[in-house]
């Protein structure tokens, strides 16, 4: 116990984990709007701005300004690409305040979007939607947006913890409020703990845990374990997107599961099985231009039936376009495929499903409020937005209106907290001793049981799913952690010590696998990204529900609630009766 | 090392001395061409306005032009810097003025 | 030994560049020297030029204009690329100047001999 | 290609030395992944820096033979040499350990440079219309996909000679932003890039350009500058 009186103890009055589309945000607003002489810090797994997934964005940011579109339109369509899954009012807010957000990153955060000759925005049609709403910076948005956030985020008097990683939410002494956040210093393997009167969580979920995926290595659900050990409720817990068309090069390069971006087959990419069959067609009519989940679970159909030992993937073919306009279109993502041995302008390369993006997420109220106070979540770590599946162009829309929302609520929160809070010295105690624990046992190969974990998930909890699967995963990923939990680090040195932070994000994922896989075996139907092939029908959608896991001493409860129909119910539109059903195509 | 105004002063005088050392080589080539002695080097210069303020120039020009580039060259790879640097600068100038001036003088005035 | 990064015609360039200049700025007190020399001690200078028939100094001659010809072709180079809205041609411009260099030199050089 | 290869890597701070590993080679195979098996499978302490994988973050970048490189997207074929391999942290920044570098004055400097936007406009503004033809905007336009990875910083030995000069991504960020018809504040740009470490210091050495992994120009952008700054000096004395 003697560790807990030796760790940093430091202060501050705002505090953001995560430096993504919702940390940023988070950090910009709270400094705009908080009272004059509160300490804002930022503290981030890697470096400020250089890791996390909005920095990866390529299609682009939905937004309602142009060739007219409307909130209402953007919104109906959210409603729609979620099954009717989605917080209604959350929903809307992403809608509404993406307008606002996109002009503040324009004339305020100095983005520049692509434009029309005549110097309009360019907008383009992402699937699933019903209005050209997608704006962009050509294939790398994110490095746009993230890039400009960060000059300005380093430009004020922000604090920033730099390769600090969070591994604790520490209550105060009465469990009514959250107290702090307790670190490792990475950098030299120090833990401290900062107080704070409000902390923004938006650590950006990432389903990591399967074998292909492709969020930033820095993601491990490491936000969504500690909601749970803490106790709060998560969301739609069962919901993992798989974007179909992930590369595969073999399992000993990162490069495998990293996005073969949309727009190769919205161009006419061709999806071919290993005996050169163009199957997509045989699973829907619009082959291969067909939405997410259809894609990827065709793919996996296919893969399952060709039964190949090597767990061989399809083939994406764009050589039919002549390579040179292949070449030309697609320059990025040619030469990304070159940079790993592989000629997509004129050959074949290999891809499988990939997961993409998490759905689930902490339940927060509109504005990114938890259960807890001083706690707030917003980004990919909170549930809600998306309900059962996230249309394209509105992850990162969603990252930067909460973390925005939050910075603002939380700027004016801090007026009314005038002190911070005691932590609970007990629950430090138990989360330090965690920490520590791998420190003490004998050392053992991480690696060899994270790629356990990504097979069992991959198999047992991924693109389809039936109940005796789920189970034979849930015990999977048990036997998993257990194994971990006898598996040590080498405590020697522990700076800058990345194999004892691999044990620790292990022990996040196997933590968050279980709830993901008990909410999929809680839902007996498929919705969106979630499939059940002895469940394959979608509900009635008039009695919609979603699932809330949490934690109940050492088991997952899941429950299910309504979806509150606030603003409009399955079979309505809030559209004006005039409006056309699609404006695609219309302009 | 160099802000704006070393940097324009350097370039100038670079812009100076280009076309001066074009004809300063030029003539040397002539010169030597006819076997050169001292004599005859005077006897071209001396005496001469014209020559007085070529060499003048770039003279001036010369020691502004090498005093910033050895500042650089002393303070990139000799780490000194401050008022060291700026004590070196000024008196290789001051040097190379004086020298050069009593050269030009010598050779185009007495 | 010239790091690996290093190796490339540009920082070459840079390197000549920088040389040259040295050079020639540690040349010109000593060329100064030697003309003023003309004002008090005629004799000592035609001394001096008569070492010209020396080919050792013959090559240090050579060696000096070629100082010249290199750092000026190098100096207006640098500048133009500053100065003029950039090409592509930085290169070919290194390349050129430092041919035009050796030309020059080459002609005084025998020429003088 | 041999089965196998040597690899030396970087280990401790500045007063490191390097470590010899052999790795097996593989068919799809990045530097990156080389760095991550000896990581995982021979010596767990070894500490490197990534994450997106695929070239958007720069935060991999690393010394690949003696030049800078993106580790996560350099295919090891394009860079072993005899079966061998050597691996050093990024120049021209502090060591943290191994081939971890502290990145704050690259970006310290980056700020320092301006390279940021000055709002000349509010989000209840609407969007400002831009051609984008222009020419300010396609000179915009040529640095904007920078992903900071100091690649270039690394490679310039004019920031290895000079503490103070801002570098070439920096100033790169500078002329994007001073080109940006959005910007509101030029002069403090053009100020900020002609002090005693501004773009003035640059040699034209070129390894900026010629390192960058995305291929951009920093050298051009810097020239750029320096035109800007005195033409701004000539026609307003300042
Ligand atoms: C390849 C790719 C392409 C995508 N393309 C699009 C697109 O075109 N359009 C779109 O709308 N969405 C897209 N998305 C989704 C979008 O990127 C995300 O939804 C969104 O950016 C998430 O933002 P965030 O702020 O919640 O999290 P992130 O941006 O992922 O940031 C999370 C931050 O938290 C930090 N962190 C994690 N754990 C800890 C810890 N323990 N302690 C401290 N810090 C921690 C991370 O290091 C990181 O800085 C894409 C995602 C990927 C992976
Ligand atoms: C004849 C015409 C000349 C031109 C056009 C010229 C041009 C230049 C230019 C543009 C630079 C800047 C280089 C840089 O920033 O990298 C420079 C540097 C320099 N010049 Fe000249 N120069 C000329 C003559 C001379 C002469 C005669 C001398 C010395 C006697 C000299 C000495 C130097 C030195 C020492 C440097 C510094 C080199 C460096 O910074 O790398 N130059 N010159
Ligand atoms: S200019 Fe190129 S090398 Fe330099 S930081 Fe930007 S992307 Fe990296
Ligand atoms: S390498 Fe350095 S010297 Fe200038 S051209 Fe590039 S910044
Ligand atoms: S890991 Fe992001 S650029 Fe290499």
């Amino acid at each position: 116990m003697s560790i807990i009186g030796n760790i940093e103890r430091t202060d501050t009055d705002i505090l953001i984990l995560g430096s993504g589309g919702a940390g940023m945000f988070a950090a910009l607003h709270a400094s705009q709007k908080a009272p004059a002489g509160t300490r804002i810090t930022i503290a981030v797994k890697g470096l400020l701005g250089k890791c996390g997934c909005t920095r990866m964005v390529q299609g682009g940011y939905n937004v309602s300004l142009g060739h007219g579109d409307t909130v209402e339109r953007h919104f109906m369509d959210t409603i729609n690409g979620g099954k009717w899954l989605p917080n209604q009012d959350m929903a809307w807010k992403l809608c509404e305040q993406a307008v606002v957000r996109v002009r503040e990153l324009e004339n305020e955060i100095g983005c520049f979007f692509d434009r029309n000759r005549d110097g309009s925005l360019h907008h383009k049609a992402f699937a699933g939607q019903t209005a050209d709403r997608t704006v962009h910076k050509g294939d790398l948005t994110g490095i746009e947006i993230i890039n400009r956030l960060m000059e300005q985020v380093l430009s004020r008097p922000i604090e920033k913890l730099q390769e600090h990683r969070a591994i604790g939410l520490i209550p105060s002494k009465d469990g009514a409020a959250l107290a702090g956040v307790l670190f490792i210093n990475m950098r030299n393997g120090k833990l401290r703990l900062v107080r704070a009167k409000t902390v923004m969580m938006g650590t950006g979920g990432g389903p990591t845990m399967y074998k292909y995926n492709t969020p930033s290595g820095d993601k491990t659900m490491d936000g969504l374990a500690m909601a749970l050990r803490l106790g709060l409720p998560l969301r739609d817990m069962e919901m993992v997107q798989f974007h179909p068309t992930g590369l595969l090069a073999g399992e000993h390069t990162k490069m495998t599961g990293t996005v073969l971006e949309e727009g190769l087959r919205g161009a006419g990419g061709q999806l071919l099985n290993d005996t050169n069959h163009r199957f997509m067609f045989d699973y829907d009519e619009r082959g291969e231009r067909a939405t997410r989940d259809v894609v990827s679970r065709g793919i996996y159909a296919e893969m399952r039936k060709s039964n190949q030992p090597e767990g061989g993937g399809v083939f994406i073919s764009m050589s039919h376009l002549g390579p040179d306009v292949v070449r030309k279109k697609f320059s990025g993502m040619v030469k990304r495929c070159a940079d790993s041995g592989f000629d997509l302008a004129g050959g074949l390369v290999q891809v499988v499903p990939t997961a993409h993006y998490f759905m689930g997420g902490v339940v927060v109220d509109p504005d990114t409020r938890t259960a807890m106070e001083g706690l707030y979540v917003a980004g990919e770590d909170a549930g809600g937005a998306h309900g059962s599946n996230r249309l394209g162009g509105n992850g990162v829309a969603n990252s930067t209106v909460f973390g925005g929302v939050a910075g603002d609520v939380m700027a004016s929160d801090v007026r009314k907290m005038n002190t911070l809070r005691d932590p609970d010295e007990a629950v430090l105690a138990a989360e330090i001793e965690r920490a520590m624990a791998p420190l003490h046992i004998k050392p053992g190969n991480v690696q060899a049981l994270r790629q356990e974990l990504q097979e069992a998930m991959w198999e047992d909890v991924g693109v389809m799913r039936t109940e005796f699967g789920l189970n034979r995963g849930i015990e999977r990923v048990h036997a998993i952690k257990q194994e971990l939990m006898s598996t040590g680090v080498e405590s020697g040195n522990l700076a800058f010590n990345l194999t004892w932070h691999d044990w620790l994000n292990m022990s996040s994922l196997c933590d968050v696998s279980e709830v993901i896989a008990k909410a999929a075996l809680a839902r007996d139907n498929s919705r969106g990204a979630h499939f059940r092939e002895d469940y394959p029908d979608s509900g009635s959608m008039l009695d919609s529900w979603f699932t809330v896991a949490r934690k109940q001493g050492n088991d997952i409860e899941v429950v299910r609630e309504p979806v509150q129909f606030t603003l409009v119910k399955p079979g309505n539109t809030i559209l004006p009766s005039h409006e056309p059903e699609t404006l695609v195509g219309a302009n | 090392m160099l802000d704006i105004r070393l940097y324009m002063l350097q370039r100038l005088t670079a812009l100076i001395m280009a076309p001066l050392t074009l004809v300063h080589i030029a003539l040397m080539i002539y010169a030597i061409q006819g076997g050169l002695s001292a004599a005859e080097i005077l006897g071209r210069t001396q005496g001469s306005i014209f020559w007085f303020f070529f060499y003048g120039l770039f003279v001036a020009s010369v020691s502004i032009h090498a005093a910033i580039g050895l500042r650089v060259i002393i303070s990139e790879t000799l780490k000194v810097r401050g008022t060291q640097l700026t004590i070196l600068s000024w008196a290789f100038f001051l040097i190379a003025l004086y020298m050069g001036a009593k050269a030009v003088i010598g050779v185009t005035l007495s | 030994m010239i790091k690996p990064h290093r190796k490339h015609p540009l920082w070459l360039a840079y390197l000549l560049h920088r040389l040259s200049g040295l050079g020639l700025a540690l040349f010109l007190p000593a060329h100064f020297y030697l003309l003023s020399l003309a004002l008090n001690q005629p004799d000592r200078m035609d001394k001096y030029l008569g070492w010209g028939e020396n080919p050792l100094v013959k090559v240090a001659e050579y060696g000096l204009v070629f100082l010249l010809a290199i750092h000026l072709f190098g100096g207006l180079r640098l500048m133009a690329f500053e100065s003029l809205e950039w090409s592509n041609n930085q290169k070919t411009a290194a390349a050129c100047s430092i041919v035009a260099a050796l030309a020059i030199s080459t002609i005084f050089f025998l020429r003088a001999i | 290609m041999n089965s196998e290869m040597k690899v030396s890597v970087w280990r401790g701070d500045e007063s490191g030395g390097f470590e010899t590993f052999t790795v097996p080679t593989q068919e799809s195979q990045t530097v990156l992944d080389v760095v991550a098996w000896i990581q995982q499978n021979q010596d767990y302490s070894l500490t490197y820096r990534y994450a997106c994988r695929v070239g958007m973050c720069g935060s991999c970048a690393m010394m690949v033979n003696g030049k800078p490189r993106w580790t996560c997207r350099t295919h090891i074929n394009k860079v072993v040499v005899d079966n061998k391999l050597e691996i050093a942290p990024l120049r021209n920044l502090p060591v943290i350990k191994d081939l971890a570098t502290d990145m704050d004055v690259f970006f310290d400097k980056w700020i320092a440079a301006e390279g940021l936007h000055h709002p000349s406009s509010t989000r209840d503004d609407p969007i400002e219309m831009i051609d984008p033809e222009s020419p300010n905007r396609q000179q915009a336009n040529a640095g904007i996909e920078c992903i900071n990875c100091a690649v270039c910083y690394s490679s310039c030995d004019t920031v290895n000679n000079n503490p103070d000069y801002l570098g070439p991504a920096a100033l790169q960020r500078a002329w994007t932003v001073y080109n940006d018809a959005k910007d509101n504040d030029k002069d403090k740009i053009l100020k900020s890039v002609s002090g005693s470490g501004g773009c003035h210091n640059c040699h034209t050495q070129g390894s900026c350009s010629l390192y960058c992994p995305n291929e951009l120009k920093p050298m051009e952008a810097i020239a750029g500058l320096k035109r800007a700054s005195i033409m701004s000096l000539l026609k307003r004395g300042k």
